[in-house]
């Protein structure tokens, strides 16, 4: 799941200077389960907007919607009506979502109202970890079912580096090596030796640094054989 | 229904003691000309059954179908009212009462503030009034077996009694006998019998009882489910069956480590465990005329239990035996159950009382034992180390949860309380009772107790069993948080805030959603905090009587001053 | 002090009707008093506190507070922990857009504490009266 | 096939070998980078020049390379998987190759949250290891592509670090010999501090043969305080250091008299240790001391090869 994190309200405020009445956007996704972007959350950041700007002395008229998906333009067109009486919207889906936005309605600004962090898993009720980089070739076959591409620091394939100690990151004591992590659990799977062989290098192509990526599945696409 | 709200207003001057304080009239003239406002009246006791009568009839009358009562709100009162709506054909809930006695009356003077208070607190009740909803009951069909978990006397009794009220009862036991640690006790305070018969009349009443179904070997692995409808999953000799049970008792006891190095001494013939003790005594073990030194106290205190045994046996070394029987102790905890009595025929009978606070040395040597300690009341008059020497000494085992209780604890989503045990360190909830509705705690697994007092735990669990399921359908009002499907995003966030585990999430095509899915309160586990309805991000869970609406609508109706 | 010795604070006490709502009755039947503009909400717990209940009650008033069961003796064990936090989060909002956080709070307290309930009111009423009008309320 | 260079014949003459180490400055000033090659020239087959050093911007380790190589001295380029992807190394080598220098030591690098840069965004297109797999690849005429190359390849030794004080520690061994499997030449191992755990790990790299495979120099730091011991102890990740060694320099009257002597007994003792090939001196802003090390450790001369 994509994790986000609201933005800082001061940089919020910033964006949303010149405008009197705006859309607060939720987002029935990502956002909502990882408590950043939900109903509850656009009821929160738009009390908290019209009272910051009623303390500067500069009333802020905030309407309040969350729809179903941000990442779906079908979703986005159901509120048309509303977004044509807004000076702007203040998204608070992921950057998928803040982007399908701007591009449904390209005669609005679209103001960002949350940081995407990363694609992690919800450990516990507030805490949330990176699990995946969405690096296009999936690893996670040599690896015991641990990313190192996600959770090494240095994504380093024939780890741990030399930092590693007490099955913790050098870069941060709060986080597991991911190598130390990969080791143990193949130890414990009786399959520790696979590590010995040299992981090749990887192709990044599959990645983001390959360019924007774009799936295109034919056998699926509505009109086939184009 | 929302279109033809009909508000009826009444107000009650409780015999003068709110007009003596606020004038209804400027109020009632307000309160007019809010919109949905059929109806306003004002009485002088509208809890006088007559009065019940005739709000009744003006409900017909004015086809009113939300009541706004204004006056107190005391539960008393709630409960009068309710049945008045019931009585006019209305849902109970659509009432909402205004407590213009104890918010405003008793507690300002009559002045243009309490006057401005008085009305805005109308002004929220009738807002109130504009957004409730209904509530329905329910018939819930349940499991009328019982799951106990724990052969021992607690496990016993628990089976016994709720056999007793017409349940089906599983006895699960993960050893290959019934009896628990009771077979290896000499005497149990407050019970003439002898324990082994008392053990042997227990087994038998329950392995004769057809309702009940033992089964030895068997522990829980996993369990599924909510109060009347549980899934337990058994595991026995590795294999797992699945049974179906309404509520579940735990009965899994203490256990006793013998920790003598605590005292500074080995393991020897005479140094001696309290349990041991006991067992030494069923088996006729003679201690005539022997010298016996007792320890109590250290790092013991935390339950009564093992002071109450240490006296028990020390009367019982001395007179049976004619013992010289010295009790060593920081404190003595025989608060409770006549147990005072017995620690003063303990002194009557000659056994000697020594208090020590930190000092205090037991050395074994040549099969004697010597206690040397420094006693806090003579210290004044008579300083040094005294010396008693004993041939034996008995001290106290720690008392610690069952092996396998934190896996339990896990497996029915508990927390554990103090010390590990079962019970939560908490006024509103009963030792027996934990966090989730259905399931039950009876004897030392809830904290270390005695004999006498499992009997009555047991009846008490038993009782409360029958109060829940008491049919093959219960019956309850339909007041726990209901889900909006299309909002939910089953993010779990609900179902791992609930402290009842009340909540699951259910599938079908019912749930209007992307995923068919959606978070469900089981109305007989929930206790309606309303926890999982602030936490949920979506805003899609709502608690009847206070719901998001009902309450930010109390906060709209009030006016702002700059 | 605020600058206007008049100033009278409004302050919305969100009660949990096991405790605070109680003391409240308990406190009326003392023939104890407190000032005029505190009102009473009714919860069943103070855990179904919501953050924007409090933004919302502090939109229209000057200060705002939960009053929950004594810690560890919250009826549903763990009501007052959530309401805790809650009130913290309440607070970090306030504190990044500049209004004290001091306008929202927690106050624990047993169902039979009339007298308690009017010295946690009366000395948040005095605190918010020190701290002079909300300057986020928002008037439409 | 394999370079020439002066260090590789060292180490296969059977003769103890002395590595050092030069961090090149904080700025342009190459003259400080001569100074040193002056004061430490004849004292070591081969000076490691530091890549970036614990993520802070420094003169780049070719150029410092380049200066050496004027000096009459040998470099070896420490080059990191931090800052290079795939084309910038092999880049970089086939440089370094032009200028003459023939040692390269493979490392991923320090995270840059430990240095002067720490909002940079990392490479990390391949790992230490891979590096190696493609320098290796290189020396065979070879890019990491595949593609053969059209001209003569680079004469390469190539180097490696290991950490026998970082976890896990029998996974240590392993990664050493993940690195001579992918062709590393020799290994440079963590600074010692802890003389007791890199015997056993010495123990265990013999135990699987490694030694015979690839030349180990053990790392030598000569400490200067306690304060310096304590804290890398407690705040370097993968570093250990002994108790005793804490002792012992709390204990002396002249600090740092005791450290150059406790690091004079470890070459001492690395030099009777089965598998060690030689040493790597990392006088880490004391590199005067280093030819007091060597002569004193019977470091000096250097035998000619």
């Amino acid at each position: 799941m994509i994790i986000a994190e609201r933005k800082p309200i001061d940089e919020i405020l910033g964006f949303l200077s010149k405008h009197q009445k705006v859309l607060v956007l939720g987002c029935g996704g990502c956002v909502t389960v990882c408590l950043a972007g939900g109903e509850k959350e656009v009821g929160i950041l738009g009390s908290e907007l019209a009272m910051a700007r009623s303390k500067e002395g500069r009333p802020l008229e905030v309407v309040q919607k969350t729809i179903e998906r941000q990442c779906d333009f079908e979703y986005l067109e159901g509120i048309r009506h509303i977004v044509k009486d807004v000076d702007a919207i203040l998204s608070l889906a992921c950057g998928i979502g803040i982007q399908t936005c701007a591009e449904a309605f390209p005669d609005k600004i679209v103001w960002p109202g949350v940081n995407t962090k990363f694609l992690g898993v919800n450990l516990n009720v507030g805490v949330w970890a990176e699990r995946c980089q969405a690096c296009g070739q999936c690893v996670l076959d040599k690896t015991g079912g641990i990313c190192p591409v996600a959770r090494c620091s240095k994504s380093i394939f024939n780890g741990p580096c030399g930092g590693s100690q007490n099955g913790k990151c050098e870069v941060d004591p709060d986080t597991d090596c991911a190598w130390a992590l990969i080791h143990d659990r193949l130890a414990r799977l009786g399959e520790v030796d696979s590590l010995r062989e040299i992981m090749a290098i990887k192709d990044w192509s599959f990645s983001r640094d390959g360019g924007p990526r774009k799936l295109v599945r034919e056998d699926l696409e509505l009109e086939s054989g184009k | 229904m929302e279109n033809n709200t009909r508000i009826g207003v009444f107000f009650c001057n409780c015999n003068g003691k709110i007009t003596e304080k606020v004038d209804f009239e400027p109020i009632a003239s307000e309160v007019k000309k809010l919109p949905k406002v059929e109806y306003v009246r004002e009485s002088q006791n509208l809890c006088a059954h007559l009065e019940g009568e005739l709000i009744c009839k003006e409900i017909t009358k004015n086809q009113l179908n939300r009541i706004v009562v204004v006056g107190c709100a005391s539960a008393k009162e709630e409960g009068f009212f309710k049945e008045v709506l019931n009585k006019a054909g209305l849902n109970s809930h659509l009432l909402s009462m205004v407590n213009l006695r104890e918010e405003c009356c008793a507690v300002h003077e009559k002045s243009a503030k309490s006057a401005a208070k008085a009305l805005e607190l109308t002004k929220m009740g009738i807002a109130r009034a504009n957004n409730l909803e209904e509530v329905s009951f329910g018939e819930i069909p349940v499991n009328r077996t019982v799951l106990v978990i724990g052969g021992g006397l607690a496990g016993l009794e628990t089976a016994l009694e709720t056999a007793a009220r017409g349940f089906k009862v599983i006895l699960i036991e993960k050893e290959d006998k019934l009896g628990g640690r009771l077979a290896r006790v000499n005497s149990i305070i407050g019970v003439d019998h002898n324990p082994a018969d008392l053990l042997e009349e227990k087994v038998k009443a329950v392995t004769s009882n057809p309702t009940i179904d033992v089964r030895t070997n068997t522990k829980l692995g996993d369990l599924d489910g909510n109060i009347g409808g549980f899934t337990a999953w058994f595991v026995k000799d590795g294999v797992e069956t699945s049974v179906e049970v309404g509520a579940i008792v735990a009965a899994t006891g203490v256990q006793t480590i013998f920790c003598p190095v605590k005292y500074g001494l080995g393991i020897a013939d005479n140094v001696i465990g309290q349990m041991k003790l006991e067992r030494l005594l069923a088996d006729g073990k003679d201690f005539t005329h022997k010298r016996i030194s007792i320890v109590i106290g250290k790092g013991t205190e935390a339950f009564n239990l093992p002071f109450v045994i240490a006296v028990k046996n020390a009367l019982l070394l001395r007179k049976k035996f004619n013992a010289t029987v010295n009790v060593f102790y920081t404190n003595i905890k025989v608060g409770g159950d006549n147990w005072e009595k017995m620690y003063t025929d303990a002194r009557g009978a000659g056994v000697n009382f020594f208090k020590f606070e930190d000092n205090i040395e037991i050395v074994a040597n040549n099969g004697e034992i010597i206690v040397n300690y420094e006693d806090p009341f003579l210290k004044g008059k008579m300083p040094g180390v005294f010396k008693v020497i004993a041939d034996y000494i008995v001290i106290p085992e720690e008392l610690v949860p069952a092996e396998g209780t934190d896996e339990l604890a896990k497996i029915l989503r508990l927390e554990l309380g103090p010390a590990s045990f079962f019970s939560v360190d908490n006024a509103h909830i009963l030792p027996e009772m934990t966090s989730r509705d259905g399931i039950y705690l009876v004897g030392s697994c809830q904290s270390p107790c005695f004999a006498n007092e499992v009997e009555i735990s047991a009846k008490t669990v038993a009782e409360e069993i029958f109060q829940k399921l008491d049919a093959d359908q219960v019956s309850t009002e339909l007041t726990q948080p209901y889900v909006d499907a299309t909002k939910c995003v089953v993010c779990l966030t609900c179902y791992r805030c609930c402290p009842h585990g009340a909540i699951t999430i259910e599938h079908g095509e019912q749930f209007k959603n992307l995923y068919f899915s959606a978070a469900q309160m089981n109305p007989l586990a929930c206790r309606r905090c309303g926890i999982c309805a602030s936490e949920c991000p979506g805003k899609a869970i709502q608690l009847p009587d206070y719901t998001d609406d009902q309450i930010l609508v109390q906060l709209e109706a009030m006016e702002v001053l700059p | 002090m605020s600058a206007d010795a008049n100033f009278q604070p409004k302050i919305v006490v969100f009660a949990c009707e096991n405790s605070g709502w109680l003391a409240a009755e308990h406190a009326a039947s003392l023939g104890l008093s407190y000032p005029e503009r505190v009102e009473l909400i009714k919860l069943p717990c103070s855990g179904k506190i919501d953050v924007i209940y409090f933004m919302k009650a502090l939109e229209k008033s000057d200060g705002t507070m939960i009053m929950a069961c004594q810690q560890e003796n919250c009826k549903f064990l763990k009501g007052n922990v959530r309401a805790a936090q809650r009130v913290r989060q309440t607070q970090n909002l306030l504190k990044e857009i500049g209004i004290e956080e001091d306008r929202v709070g927690i106050f624990y307290l047993a169902a039979n504490m009339g007298h308690k309930f009017v010295e946690i009111v009366q000395n948040f009423y005095d605190k918010m009266r020190e701290l002079g009008p909300n300057p986020g309320k928002v008037i439409k | 096939m394999k370079a020439a260079s002066k260090l590789q014949r060292m180490c296969e003459s059977g003769n103890f070998v002395v590595t050092g180490e030069i961090g090149p400055p904080k700025s342009c000033n190459g003259e400080i980078v001569r100074h040193h090659a002056k004061m430490l020239k004849g004292w070591c087959e081969s000076f490691n020049l530091t890549d970036n050093q614990t993520a802070i911007v420094r003169l780049s380790s070719i150029a410092a390379g380049k200066i050496l190589l004027e000096e009459g001295l040998e470099p070896n380029i420490q080059i990191v998987c931090r800052d290079r992807n795939r084309i910038a190394a092999q880049s970089d080598i086939l440089g370094a190759s032009a200028l003459g220098m023939k040692n390269v030591l493979c490392l991923s690098g320090d995270h840059q949250k430990f240095g002067n840069h720490p909002t940079a965004k990392n490479v990390f297109d391949v790992d230490s290891i891979q590096l190696i797999q493609i320098l290796d690849g290189m020396r065979k005429g070879y890019f990491a592509n595949g593609e053969q190359m059209k001209d003569e390849p680079p004469q390469l030794f190539i180097g490696c670090a290991a950490n026998p004080f970082a976890d896990p520690f029998e996974f240590r061994v392993t990664r050493l010999e993940k690195k001579a499997d992918a062709g590393a030449d020799f290994c440079q191992t963590q600074c010692i501090l802890d003389m007791e755990r890199f015997e056993r790990w010495m123990e265990l790299v013999r135990a699987r043969g490694l030694h015979k495979r690839i030349k180990i120099l053990g790392g030598i730091t000569p400490i200067k305080s306690v304060k310096a011991a304590k804290y890398m102890k407690k705040f370097v990740a993968g570093m250990m250091v002994s108790d005793d060694l804490i002792e012992r320099l709390e204990k002396a009257e002249d600090v740092k008299a005791e450290g150059l002597q406790i690091a004079i007994e470890q070459i001492e003792r690395l030099k009777k240790m089965e598998g060690i090939a030689g040493v790597h001196i990392m006088a880490i802003a004391w590199e005067e001391k280093v030819p007091e090390i060597c002569q004193r450790a019977g470091l000096a001369p250097r035998p000619e090869v």
